[in-house]
């Protein structure tokens, strides 16, 4: 998220629990005017919120769920569809609590933020976000933010098909949110170290992308492989599936990366133009890279450059101009081709729908390459390398990416470690083979 | 009666329906196969995981006939059915006991 | 719709029939300078009208399409798109007048409104809806207002799947919207009897849900029982198609809800946050309950509960809090799958997609709901029984159930009598067996 | 697009070239304040953008995609998603500064615009579109643009459907968008002789519709036709996907013609409205004149029509009111009906999927329409003949389609030659019979 | 031991799989095919392209059964699976010389 | 020479083709299927309807072989396609009357 972004934090909170008095009283009195909302932030963060939705349910849904083998793609539609549901009440109960309100001790909110918007309670219908002329009612940022709190850990869903009970999933799914994302996403945009130290990532590059890719890394690690990797035919059951999530990935990032402007702004607007430049040179990258390499553009080659230009440009939009949009677009359309294609193979892990090797490489390198194209020209707030000579940012992203990996890792594997001695992680052998949907749904596709 | 079972390339389906109608067989059933044998396959391959596929689309078609028929309904086949090409099929040919019209309970040659 | 709306709506209709001088003026004179819409709303409810529209086709279409069997796949989209040309077209011809302008006879004027807003003759570019400085374009509010007009009697169809003929059934969508949805949209939303008596409807609980419910039931008593039904298998041949129709709906309600604030507000942002909310009670609520009693979490069993939130959460959307809609969410889980799966065997009819257990059975169970947890802390518009001890809005909300009820009951029986003497409602058994889409379209699905 | 948006067009490429300054300064001093754009303008421009981008990728994927056998889905899904990406990047190269930039010779400048754009080099974060108060960031109007500048070519993939090269069909999108539609665009929207001789082209009826479906009949004609053709059975493979392509369309179509006002103002809500009715009007006209002649109302049918209202009444959206939107959406479905059904079995040629006989016939059909319904009371830009006794526009929009017309059709031709002469056109045969998916891209559907 | 085959109208099957049950046939292979014969296809249409379909779905059963079984098991095949339409399908019977259960490698009469 | 005619478990297919190939078989051809016997199979429930899935997905495979090389086919698919849990399949073998490649007229064992 931008600094600007940040930069209201501060007040967005304050104004937040400013309006717990607002909420609280109006059972005794009548409202006080309302703050003069700028209906135009407040129309493009309502659209980019619901676009958001759309990239988890169903673009995210159906990128992986063509991805998978015909047997499995109601399991896998479920997974995005269940964290969906699960991920909006825990945002409500306390996640967007942790993330985005400032702890009362200072030193504890360099890690983690309070407790006080417990069901949202404070958040008064007049509650408002961002300083005026460009406030917004808390009640849409708080939405807004949910939608990213959705699909970071369905990211990880890549990482984990086939193989996973549901149940173990929706525990997983639930713990990851409120002990890794939740924090993470307040050290970065909530106030935390990371914020003080001025780490530039504008829509969520390592808080979302970095962050869900190292998951997933883990969880493929700790699950294991598939039953019959690398023997058995395991190709996508249907690619026209997956065109359609990444069209809608691509479609719903513009509420993403523009939205993280928290306005309808000039600063959205070079958001977009970045993304849309990013995307497409990815695309090409990984098309060509692969025409060359494996002698055929494959479709699935061409979407997979896309989502991975889309990622990486992720932390850049909106501190980059045109040309370093580009820049960092073909360099991730290259780079996560070789991290899905060769990387993947030289260590032997089964990331089955690469959600490291896109999510995960992708993020790390808009990241680092955010601190070499920020231009102040473009955002005031980010002064970047090359274009403003500010190498020490570089130092500042390269710990943003590391305190992100190192964090979430561990704290991975350790709620993973818990759930399998809870209630197991893998399906039998015999529903692996014969399927998750039939054995986990009841239920199979019969088109 | 003979129960005749061609394997053939799908393009080659309605020359084939044609050219038996024309011999006055008035029936059919095809089914949709996948055939290996000395035509090669392909291979697809999807973020570096390469897959051989070596079966190929084929359709498999099933004909009764009265005996006399048989070699007549074979020659047919064999011409409308043939490329050149390597994979294009095989005709198999099996005796056939009985045969019923479910619609009439009718029998053997009748039921065809 | 909210209570704020209404109040814009006699202004707005004002405005429409000042902008008939307007409109007509031109040809002679030079444009007034145009009155000065509020961008951010316009941009807001133009979002809304898309996004509404986006419910229907192809969210409503897939939903349905994915839930019959491959041989009425087709058939099934035949039915949303078939709905929103012919809707769209009655919408302008007469449809808005009756539903939205105030009949010159005050007392006719509680049931149904004016006729002068024929092929919307009157409507001038500059006609306005709404007081400033929130005023936008009437055009923006007629063609949003279409869109729910379009889906309500398109969600009937889930009721006559399979088996009705295309003539009939486009026959039935037009004569309903005239003589039951325009009427009764009237009555709540333009100035008829159920608006006078305050009846609280923020987005179409009753007009639209419960409406659309009542006369699916009705529909499918006429109809009678698929041929098979109880016997046959009739899975649902293809559930990739309905999780993406439900995803789509799902992000489109947010035009639906949000957008039925008229503006890019508090109200709007409070109804988005409330709508996200709801729907994933619901469809966590539905899920553990299937899951607990059939010992499955079905996808089909996940989706259903998001969509029986999204339509309990209708009504109540714009005037509860997120604590609100929370048990609104799961009570409408919970109270939908009773209806769906054991009301419908109780009593034997052929719902057969469950228009009427989701849409009816949630739409009157939000109603009444939103008389229970309709706070003036979030709605200055709404005084709810628990909130602010208004015990006596549950009576106006069990007449506004009951009201839409039995008129939607009597008019919907009606006119399936007439169309069934005129042109039959019915196809053939033949057909019926082998197929809707060979035999009413000359299509099939070879994929 | 409207001669509102002309008229600001001037000022754009000013304000554009002033950027100039503003956006090399930046290295050297801090940012001048921003521009005061209007943010719910800024809010429906980025929301348009997304939508018009959302119609090519799924919407236009998906719609041709069903449309050919399943042998070719993906490489039909390719087509789109390949055009998006190339034609993204050299519309930041070059495409942009050609049509929306002027070239500082007046003369040339009647057929083609400047190349200072190149890169997007001079177009800072703060450079302006239009004028105050209804300024957005020229980011944005560039990005939505360049969704326009997508979707032309992409269309023309209709009509080569199943039997072009891969390579042969980037290069040709590429060489296509910088020498036919570049130069058009500028001559209609950029400033162009068109533009001067006052054509009216509200969203690109002409520049869009009769462009792409020009080049797609002489595309057709050049490559010839299908082996199989009017033999083997060439039915839709799965009309599933079409319908949510085409509702995707019509969906998306908001941003398109309503996005075209390049302002959320009255325009952008009547020409809202009249693409609503003129696409509902179309697709019943369709669907009623097939029920008559060939004795079923097909799904084929009703998107059919409903795209060629879309189509139609593209160039008239924003001139004309609701009535005259009517009239055009009737005569487009019975007039593409005829156009797609039989003038082309008349004359033999393989526009596999109706690329000319929907887009074409129905863009040049709306541009001559426009001339008639066009009024003044509606936009006092647009004079027509019926409304306004403005016959002359009737001829100048007959200079509109007959200079697309030729100017497309040569310049189609000539680059079909190039690329047939140096990389080939069409694939082999073998490998048309067998498919493109598994030959081309090495991948194939399961599902 | 002979191998029935059948081809039956698609909804017909649970019938005809009961009645076979209750015969005591504890197992049969189904397969989806296309007949052709005489009952006459549709005729689809796409933007006035016809395309006549003159293959129609049915199902294909085949029963491996003791031959003394084989007369019982026609029957059955035949009362359930006539409607008396055209088009109820045909049974085929064929000798069948040996049969093998892969579990347990059981030959003939125990492997069905 | 014989048709040899194997119902075995999907995943089990490329262990077979290959042990095929091993022995010199050089073709084969496979169609999809559903099976019922003593494999039970699942319950589906949608919104409390339930239907009991009784038929199960499985392969055919059909192998036209010499009649003295039978036995080691059928030894190989046996051996291959077996995992001792009930549903593992069965094997039929019909008399092969007249095998023709339709690319060649080559018949009989030439064909194979
Ligand atoms: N021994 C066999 N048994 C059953 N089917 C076979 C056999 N050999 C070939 N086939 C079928 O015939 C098809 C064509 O065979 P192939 O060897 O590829 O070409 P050709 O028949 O021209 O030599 C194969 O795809 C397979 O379906
Ligand atoms: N000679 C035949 N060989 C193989 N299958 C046949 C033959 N004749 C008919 N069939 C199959 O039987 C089905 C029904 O046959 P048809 O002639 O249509 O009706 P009926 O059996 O009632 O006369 C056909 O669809 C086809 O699948
Ligand atoms: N009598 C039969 N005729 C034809 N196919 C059969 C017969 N019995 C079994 N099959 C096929 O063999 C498969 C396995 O049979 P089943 O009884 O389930 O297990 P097993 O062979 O291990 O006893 C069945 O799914 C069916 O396809």
């Amino acid at each position: 998220m931008s600094f600007s972004k940040m930069k209201r934090l501060g007040v967005g909170i304050g104004a937040g629990l400013g309006a717990f008095a607002v909420s609280v009283a109006p059972a005794f009195a009548a409202d006080p005017p309302p703050p003069d909302f700028n209906s135009g932030d407040t129309a493009w963060m309502l659209t980019s919120a619901a676009l958001v939705l759309m990239m988890t349910i169903p673009g995210l849904a159906l990128f992986y769920g063509g991805m998978v083998r015909k047997k499995n793609v109601l399991a896998t539609l479920a997974q995005s569809f269940g964290a969906t549901a699960i991920i909006t009440i825990l945002w409500m109960v306390i996640g967007y609590s942790i993330a985005f309100t400032a702890n009362p001790d200072a030193n504890v909110n360099q890690f983690i933020g309070g407790f006080s918007y417990a069901f949202l309670a404070p958040m008064g219908v007049n509650a408002a976000y961002g300083t005026a002329p460009h406030q917004i009612p808390e009640s849409v940022f708080m939405f807004f933010q949910m939608t990213f709190a959705i699909i970071t850990p369905a990211l990880i869903a890549g990482a984990l098909a086939d193989r996973m009970k549901f149940s173990a999933f929706l525990w997983f799914m639930s713990l990851w949110l409120l002990l890794v994302y939740a924090p993470i996403a307040h050290w970065v945009w909530g106030g935390g170290w990371l914020f003080t130290a001025g780490a530039l990532d504008y829509a969520g590059g390592s808080v979302v992308h970095l962050n869900a890719g190292t998951a997933a890394l883990v969880t493929c690690l700790v699950l294991g492989k598939r039953i019959g990797y690398g023997t058995e035919n395991m190709a996508p059951h249907n690619l026209v599936l997956s065109v359609i999530g990444a069209s809608l990935l691509w479609v719903g990032w513009f509420g993403f990366n523009a939205g993280s402007a928290v306005a309808a702004n000039a600063n959205a607007g070079m958001a977009a133009a970045a993304t849309q430049i990013a995307t497409a040179a990815a695309a090409l990258a990984w098309m060509f890279a692969e025409w060359i390499i494996a002698r055929k553009p494959s479709v699935l080659g061409m979407i997979s450059g896309a989502v991975a230009g889309l990622v990486a440009i992720t932390p850049a939009s909106g501190f980059v101009d045109p040309m370093g949009a580009l820049i960092i677009g073909l360099s991730a359309g290259v780079v996560c081709y070789i991290a899905a294609v060769w990387m993947k193979k030289l260590f032997g892990y089964d990331d089955s729908l690469d959600a490291w090797g896109v999510h995960g490489v992708g993020g790390a390198l808009g990241a680092i390459m955010t601190g070499m194209f920020a231009s102040s020209a473009i955002n005031s707030a980010g002064h970047g390398w090359l274009m403003d000579g500010n190498f020490g940012q570089m130092w500042i992203q390269v710990q943003d990416v590391g305190g992100v990996f190192i964090y979430c890792a561990v704290g991975t594997f350790i709620i993973l470690k818990v759930i399998d001695m809870i209630v197991g992680l893998r399906v039998s052998a015999e529903v692996e083979v014969e399927g998750l949907d039939i054995n986990l749904h009841g239920e199979t596709v019969h088109g | 009666m003979k129960l005749i079972t061609a394997i053939i390339k799908p393009f080659k389906l309605d020359e084939v329906r044609e050219s038996l109608s024309a011999l006055g067989v008035q029936g059919m059933t095809v089914t949709e196969v996948k055939g290996y044998g000395r035509q090669k396959g392909h291979t697809e391959i999807y973020r570096g995981a390469e897959y051989a596929v070596s079966f190929l689309p084929k359709l498999k078609i099933e004909v009764a006939v009265k005996s006399e028929m048989a070699d007549a309904v074979i020659e047919a086949i064999t011409s409308k059915a043939k490329t050149g090409q390597i994979g294009d099929g095989k005709i198999f040919v099996t005796p056939l006991e009985q045969v019923v019209r479910i619609r009439t309970g009718e029998t053997d040659g009748d039921a065809l």
